[in-house]
């Protein structure tokens, strides 16, 4: 479209969009983040029909419809570094200063990797296959962010 | 005293200090009367002052209160411990308030932390069920270089003797009591137990002689930092149910365009720009690229009033809070629909009107204009509207 | 409009609802969503595999969550299917369904389900209406939906008393009507002796609008199964119940005209004129058996049964007061207890089809209504006075009038 | 009878633009509107004009709850009906030939607006597209799981940087012959790969410019097609599919929803092998490596062959992308619908410069959330 127009009224008004909000994890989501606060377990749900075991939790098994809500199994708090990024933007909502590696970690135990962020090398030196652990953060906030970080074992 | 939901009225009142957030409360000066009938009602004042509480209960007629709340000792509890939704009673007047309900529903949970019911007692869990899991609460980054043999003799039901080892960051409890100990702590096992699921405070049984300490006192005091917190299996009555409170903000840059971009030049100059359809001669405030009736561009700019006419307004009495900063703005206040003069029928605009003029607003009432004192061409150049009574037209 | 015969037949086959309330801490979003569709799935007797396709409508910024459909995927059971997200606001559970009815009759999927959701002790119910105001101007003037303005009108055309009796008479109707309800929210035990004492002392929210009038805030998801005659043929679990025309009227933003003075045809009468007329029913109070009304408050409703029903004059307040629109009365209005007693915003219109197909079917439980239902009238409200009106049969047997 | 054919009759863009901050969404729909009346010549006539209109837009980028309350009248839609499509506008058009195929109306107006540049950050709220205490809480949002995605692939199949700086040269190359494309501006392949990082391997080149557009078409049944066209184009087949949420949960590499939507596409166009039937392809690349990695999902060429079907030529076989694509610039609400216009206006013979000969068939593709979570493809033939 060609549209000639004048913009001489135009202009930017500077504002927000600002609501406040209270998110709720769920009894599943509490179970599996109290573990992680108190006990510094990860908690992961198994699949016994298709011998898959989940991590973030969830109720069911999507691929076969199965109730997994009470089938918790332990997962080590260390894992292999499947895959990664380093993110070079900073953005409000990142909870890191960049760079800082964010990775998917396949935990012992679990056979779905959990993005975490990884700190304790240089993001020159990461490559997939390395082994991490968690470390538990000091300050808990009641999200998954109450595993600080992964770092090189 | 009777309880509902498995508390009473004087227990909620009874922790009202220990629930007062002082630093919320420093510009709060009110008393709040609270009215509770039926069995374990009473009657109680709270008064707020220079981040102060006082609590007391009253006997005969509640005085001084500017906000006064009735209701049955029931819903009372039940509200205050969210099983019945406050807005639910308030509705049907099972709970009333004299005064101004925004203190029930703004106030109150912005100054106190919300009452929790005692954890149940968990009387199912012995000192034993206790003891057996020490080993997996164990944290040996908490420990490194420790070395140290703690001894428990629990007397009575559920109770025993054992003998917990730390050494090169491992741990392992044994039966018996092991001689030589670091430490030997005597006690009823019930004591014990209590003390671990939280129903007995540590720092009481301790000064008041419930539990023996022998040897290293300093040692004893250490442990608590070695184990994680002990948790009832299958405690769903304390269940905690994790919640996170965030306000999503993204900053925004909102574009006027030409068409409000000219609305704004005139509102600089104190002057309302509508713009006429070409087909059906309406004239739209604010201003819009299109007339929805009859789909066609609208060019033609005319300036409209300052003065007009009311034709509907609304009364607010109960105001919303400001979901970013939380305040409310006092109430009530009006909202006026207001047809400009040159405007065409039923083309009205919302504003605010002058509080002080509230009581003498009527349908069919004259207003003019309230500006800023500076303008710059926003939406907060224009105050709102006055009563325009120089043409004595109300 | 120029209307074709429908492509092919749909009726609901399936309704799930969550219960409605204030709060529900124990459950993230797409786990409530998940209750709904296991209970719609169970309810028809079907299995996820047997749904060809998924429809999710919210209203994002009550819960701040973005596309949330890719989320709540993990309680609709929308991996590997075909899924739209429609929303239109307060409308959206009605939106749902006519794109549920679309998109079976449009032969491209036999069975379809469509799930509306709203979460809103999530967010700021007031604060999230708000933000519909545009940001340069009206944001800061808006106070959530809140308006005296109908009950002013009403007052001024049939007297300060009457009004105000019609209002609360329809207040308490719904309350008794959700007392039979178990899955309604608010459920206050109201009786028309008190309706004196409720209407000086309910406290005020907006002029003659009282809190005792307004709906609720809740939490809850509704889910339906949607599926085509042929599929119906080869046996369903419960009777079915066909979906027969709906429409959806839109109006401009402007709020001055927002809450429905500025009315050259107020949209629901338009929305019911144009669906009767096309559907060859000529007195919709004698046609229909149950009407499930969006009522957002009591004035509100009280005014719009005059124009749903293309009545004139004060007859809307004379069946009011002679109760026909009670339980047992000539055409019951809400039986489940309408918005007013629950409203988690975008599963409401739904839950309002879904309640009347439930009557339709005879399946309301304590809410059921005592004749035969053979039609039912359902609406939906939102937007700046947005309206959608859907029409359920018992059998597939109507006429089709208006035609090419 | 209902219609057995869905035409799309008109089609008008609004040229994309990294910040048109002189003008409102509404200032942009109602520039749309009016090119699609004066090329089609529809009305709003009751009995025989438009009466539904599909919308697309999104709440989060408008910052407005129930964001079509604000431009209802610049849809056409006052005393209509009016429905949004609150998922990528591609969806609109499939949704669309649905009210028509069901008989519910013979003409829809498909609209779709996003202005990116009004917001702080598009990554904020795609951010906010995470459930909040597992992919919210640890900064997930759609750059830095597509970074993912893209070193998963690139090990995959092979994928360089000097293949990736080609997709973007060429991008750039095809966007200066589209008058509606943002970034038009031509680029080398060293200028590419020597981009800043943004969100390894992803560079600052390999993504799309933040762009404001609109975009509009006429969907009409068979019988009523030639009142507004006598060049219409018809909707063959459209379907979409949704994958895991958790990214864990994926292969990102697998294409699992995009197979599972081409695969239903293609069944309802009657195509058997879209490597023979297919002459254009559109594909929603917000990112370079998208574009092999989906061109693989859509069975052009098979598991991990991207890269190599870039070097055999593969997007000149399939004229890939010949508007520039994503990576010219298109608001990420609307891209498909984008992707979708652009394959009309080819088929039609109306996409001036940028027009090829001999065209009978074409894919319009598109994508919503992280790494692609979810996927449409529309086919369109003449």
């Amino acid at each position: 479209m060609t549209m000639q127009e004048d913009h001489k009224d135009c202009f930017v008004l500077e504002g927000k969009m600002a609501l406040p909000n209270q998110n709720f994890a769920g009894r599943l989501g509490s179970r599996f983040l109290i573990a992680i606060r108190d006990r510094k377990k990860i908690m992961g749900l198994k699949c016994n029909p298709c011998g898959k075991t989940f991590v973030p939790p969830r109720e069911y098994c999507e691929k076969c419809w199965t109730k997994i809500a009470d089938n918790w199994v332990e997962l080590g708090t260390e894992g292999e570094l499947v895959n990664f990024t380093v993110v070079r933007y900073g953005d409000r909502h990142l909870p890191k200063k960049p760079p800082y590696i964010l990775g998917q970690i396949r935990l012992d135990g679990a056979d779905t990797p959990l993005v975490h962020i990884v700190e304790g090398i240089d993001p020159r030196d990461v490559e997939s296959g390395i082994r991490v652990k968690a470390v538990f953060a000091e300050k808990t906030t009641n999200t998954i962010m109450d595993i600080d970080h992964f770092e090189p074992v | 005293m009777t309880e509902y939901f498995g508390t009473t009225v004087a227990d909620i009142f009874a922790t009202m200090p220990k629930r007062f957030k002082p630093e919320e409360a420093k510009e709060v000066d009110i008393a709040i009367g609270y009215e509770a009938t039926g069995e374990g009602g009473g009657k109680w004042k709270a008064t707020i002052k220079h981040g102060t509480l006082k609590v007391e209960t009253v006997e005969g007629e509640l005085t001084g209160c500017k906000t006064t709340i009735h209701t049955d000792a029931e819903t009372f509890v039940g509200v205050t411990l969210g099983k019945i939704a406050a807005l639910d009673a308030l509705s049907s007047q099972k709970l009333r308030v004299a005064g101004d309900p925004k203190f029930l529903m703004l106030l109150l949970p912005k100054i106190f932390t919300p009452y929790a019911a005692p954890a149940k007692k968990p009387d199912a869990v012995t000192a034993r069920d206790i003891i057996a899991t020490i080993a997996e609460r164990f944290r040996p980054e908490k420990a490194e270089g420790v070395a140290m043999t703690i001894g428990y003799d629990l007397a009575g039901e559920g109770g025993g003797k054992w003998t917990i080892v730390i050494r090169e960051g491992k741990c392992a409890v044994r039966e018996g009591l092991a001689d030589p100990l670091t430490v030997k702590m005597t006690m009823e096992a019930k004591t014990y137990a209590g003390m671990m699921v939280g129903t007995i405070e540590a720092v009481t049984a301790f000064t008041s002689g419930q539990v023996k300490i022998e040897g290293d006192m300093a040692a004893a005091g250490a442990t608590a930092k070695y184990f994680l917190k002990y948790v009832v299996p299958g405690a769903t009555e304390a269940e905690e149910l994790i919640s996170l409170r965030v306000i999503n903000s993204i900053e925004q840059r909102f574009a006027t365009g030409p068409v409000m971009g000219r609305w704004f030049a005139g509102i600089r100059e104190k002057k309302f720009l509508a713009n006429r359809c070409p087909k059906c001669g309406r004239t739209q405030i604010p201003p819009r690229e299109i007339c929805a009736w009859c789909r066609v561009r609208v060019h033609e700019f005319v300036e409209v009033g300052p003065k007009g006419v009311v034709t509907h307004f609304d009364i607010v009495y109960f105001a919303s809070p400001d979901p970013l900063t939380g305040a409310v703005r006092d109430t009530p206040y009006a909202t006026a629909y207001v047809v400009f003069d040159g405007a065409t029928e039923r083309e009205a605009i919302t504003l605010d009107l002058k509080q002080e003029d509230i009581p003498r607003l009527k349908e069919g009432a004259r207003v003019r204009p309230v500006w800023a004192e500076v303008t710059t061409g926003s939406y907060r150049d224009l105050i709102g509207v006055e009563l325009d009574e120089e043409e004595g037209s109300i | 409009m120029k209307m074709h015969a429908k492509n092919r037949n749909v009726a609901i086959i399936g309704i799930g609802q969550t219960s409605l309330s204030s709060h529900k801490e124990d459950q993230n979003q797409a786990e409530m969503v998940h209750e709904a569709v296991r209970n719609a799935l169970a309810d028809a007797g079907l299995k996820i595999g047997d749904i060809d396709c998924i429809v999710h409508g919210n209203m994002e910024l009550f819960e701040m969550q973005f596309a949330p459909d890719l989320w709540h995927s993990l309680g609709t059971g929308a991996y590997g299917k075909d899924e739209y997200r429609i929303t239109t606001g307060g409308t959206t559970g009605a939106t749902l369904v006519c794109a549920a009815d679309n998109l079976v009759a449009s032969g491209l999927y036999d069975t379809v389900l469509a799930i509306g959701m709203e979460k809103l002790q999530e967010g700021n119910t007031t604060g999230g209406i708000t933000n519909m105001a545009d940001p340069l101007w009206f944001r800061n003037l808006q106070t959530g939906a809140l308006t005296g303005t109908t009950a002013q009108e009403i007052i001024d055309e049939f007297g300060e008393e009457r009004a105000k009796r019609a209002a609360m008479r329809y207040r308490i109707m719904m309350d008794k009507h959700a007392m039979l309800n178990q899955r309604a929210h608010r459920r206050l035990g109201l009786e028309y002796s008190q309706m004196e004492d409720l209407m000086a002392n309910s406290p005020p929210l907006v002029g003659e609008l009282r809190l005792i009038h307004m709906c609720s805030q809740s939490d809850g998801a509704c889910a339906m199964i949607f599926t085509s005659e042929e599929k119906v043929k080869q046996g369903t679990k419960n009777p079915p119940v066909w979906m027969r025309d709906h429409i959806q009227v839109h109006r401009e933003e402007t709020i001055p005209n927002l809450f429905g003075f500025n009315k050259p045809e107020v949209t629901h009468h338009l929305a019911a004129r144009k669906l009767f007329a096309r559907n060859g029913i000529q007195d919709p109070v004698a046609y229909f058996d149950v009407f499930e009304m969006y009522d957002p408050s009591a004035w509100w409703a009280v005014d719009w049964l005059r124009e749903f029903f293309l009545l004139t004059g004060d007859e809307h307040l004379r069946m009011l007061e002679a109760g026909d629109f009670d339980m047992d009365g000539r055409i019951p209005i809400n039986p489940s207890g309408g918005v007013i007693a629950s409203n988690p915003i975008g599963a409401t219109a739904m839950l309002r089809l879904a309640e009347a197909a439930l009557q339709i079917r005879g399946d309301a439980g304590g809410h059921q209504i005592k004749k035969e239902v053979r039609h039912a009238l359902a609406s939906g409200f939102g937007g700046t006075f947005w309206s959608v009106l859907m029409i359920l049969e018992k059998e597939l047997n109507w006429q089709e009038v208006n035609h090419d | 009878m209902a219609t057995k054919r869905v035409a799309i009759c008109a089609v008008a863009q609004h040229k994309n633009d990294s910040d048109l901050w002189h003008k409102r969404f509404q200032g942009m729909l109602l520039d749309v509107l009016e090119e699609l009346q004066a090329q089609a010549g529809f009305t709003f006539d009751e009995e025989t004009g438009v009466n539904t209109i599909v919308s697309c837009s999104d709440d989060f980028f408008d910052a407005r709850t129930i964001s079509n309350n604000g431009v209802t009248d610049v849809l056409g839609a006052q005393y209509r009906g009016e429905e949004k499509m609150a998922q990528e506008g591609l969806n609109a058009v499939g949704y669309a030939q649905a009210v028509i195929l069901s008989g519910y109306a013979d003409l829809v107006l498909v609209m779709g607006h996003c202005k990116e540049s009004q917001s702080e950050s598009r990554r904020m709220i795609s951010n906010m597209g995470f459930d909040p205490f597992y992919g919210r809480a640890v900064g997930l949002d759609n750059l830095n799981a597509a970074a993912l995605q893209a070193r998963a692939y690139m090990k995959k199949a092979g994928l360089t940087e000097e293949q990736l700086a080609g997709i973007v040269v060429r991008a750039r190359q095809l966007a200066a012959r589209n008058p509606y494309a943002n970034a038009r501006e031509i680029v080398e392949a060293g200028k590419v790969v020597a981009s800043p990082q943004l969100c390894d391997p992803i560079r600052q080149l390999h993504a799309y410019p933040v762009s404001d557009g609109a975009v509009g078409m006429l969907l009409a049944s068979e019988e009523r097609a030639a009142e507004f066209t006598d060049k219409p184009v018809w909707i063959a087949g459209f379907a979409n599919c949704m994958d895991s949420y958790f990214l864990g949960d994926r292969d990102l590499t697998a294409n699992f929803a995009l197979k599972q939507a081409a695969g239903r596409a293609y069944r309802k166009a009657g195509i058997a092998d879209p490597r023979k039937e297919l002459d254009l392809v559109e594909v929603m690349d917000a990112y370079a490596y998208q574009q092999p990695l989906w061109l693989e999902g859509l069975g052009l060429c098979g598991d991990g062959e991207g890269a190599r079907f870039l070097d055999q030529g593969g997007q000149e076989k399939y004229r890939v992308n010949l508007s520039g694509g994503m990576l010219a610039g298109n608001p990420v609400i609307i891209a498909g619908l984008y992707r979708a216009a652009e394959a009309a206006l080819q088929l039609k013979g109306e996409a001036g410069e940028r027009q090829v000969p001999d065209l009978h068939r074409a894919v319009a593709h598109s994508t919503t959330g992280a790494a692609g979570q979810f996927h449409s493809v529309l086919i369109l033939e003449r």
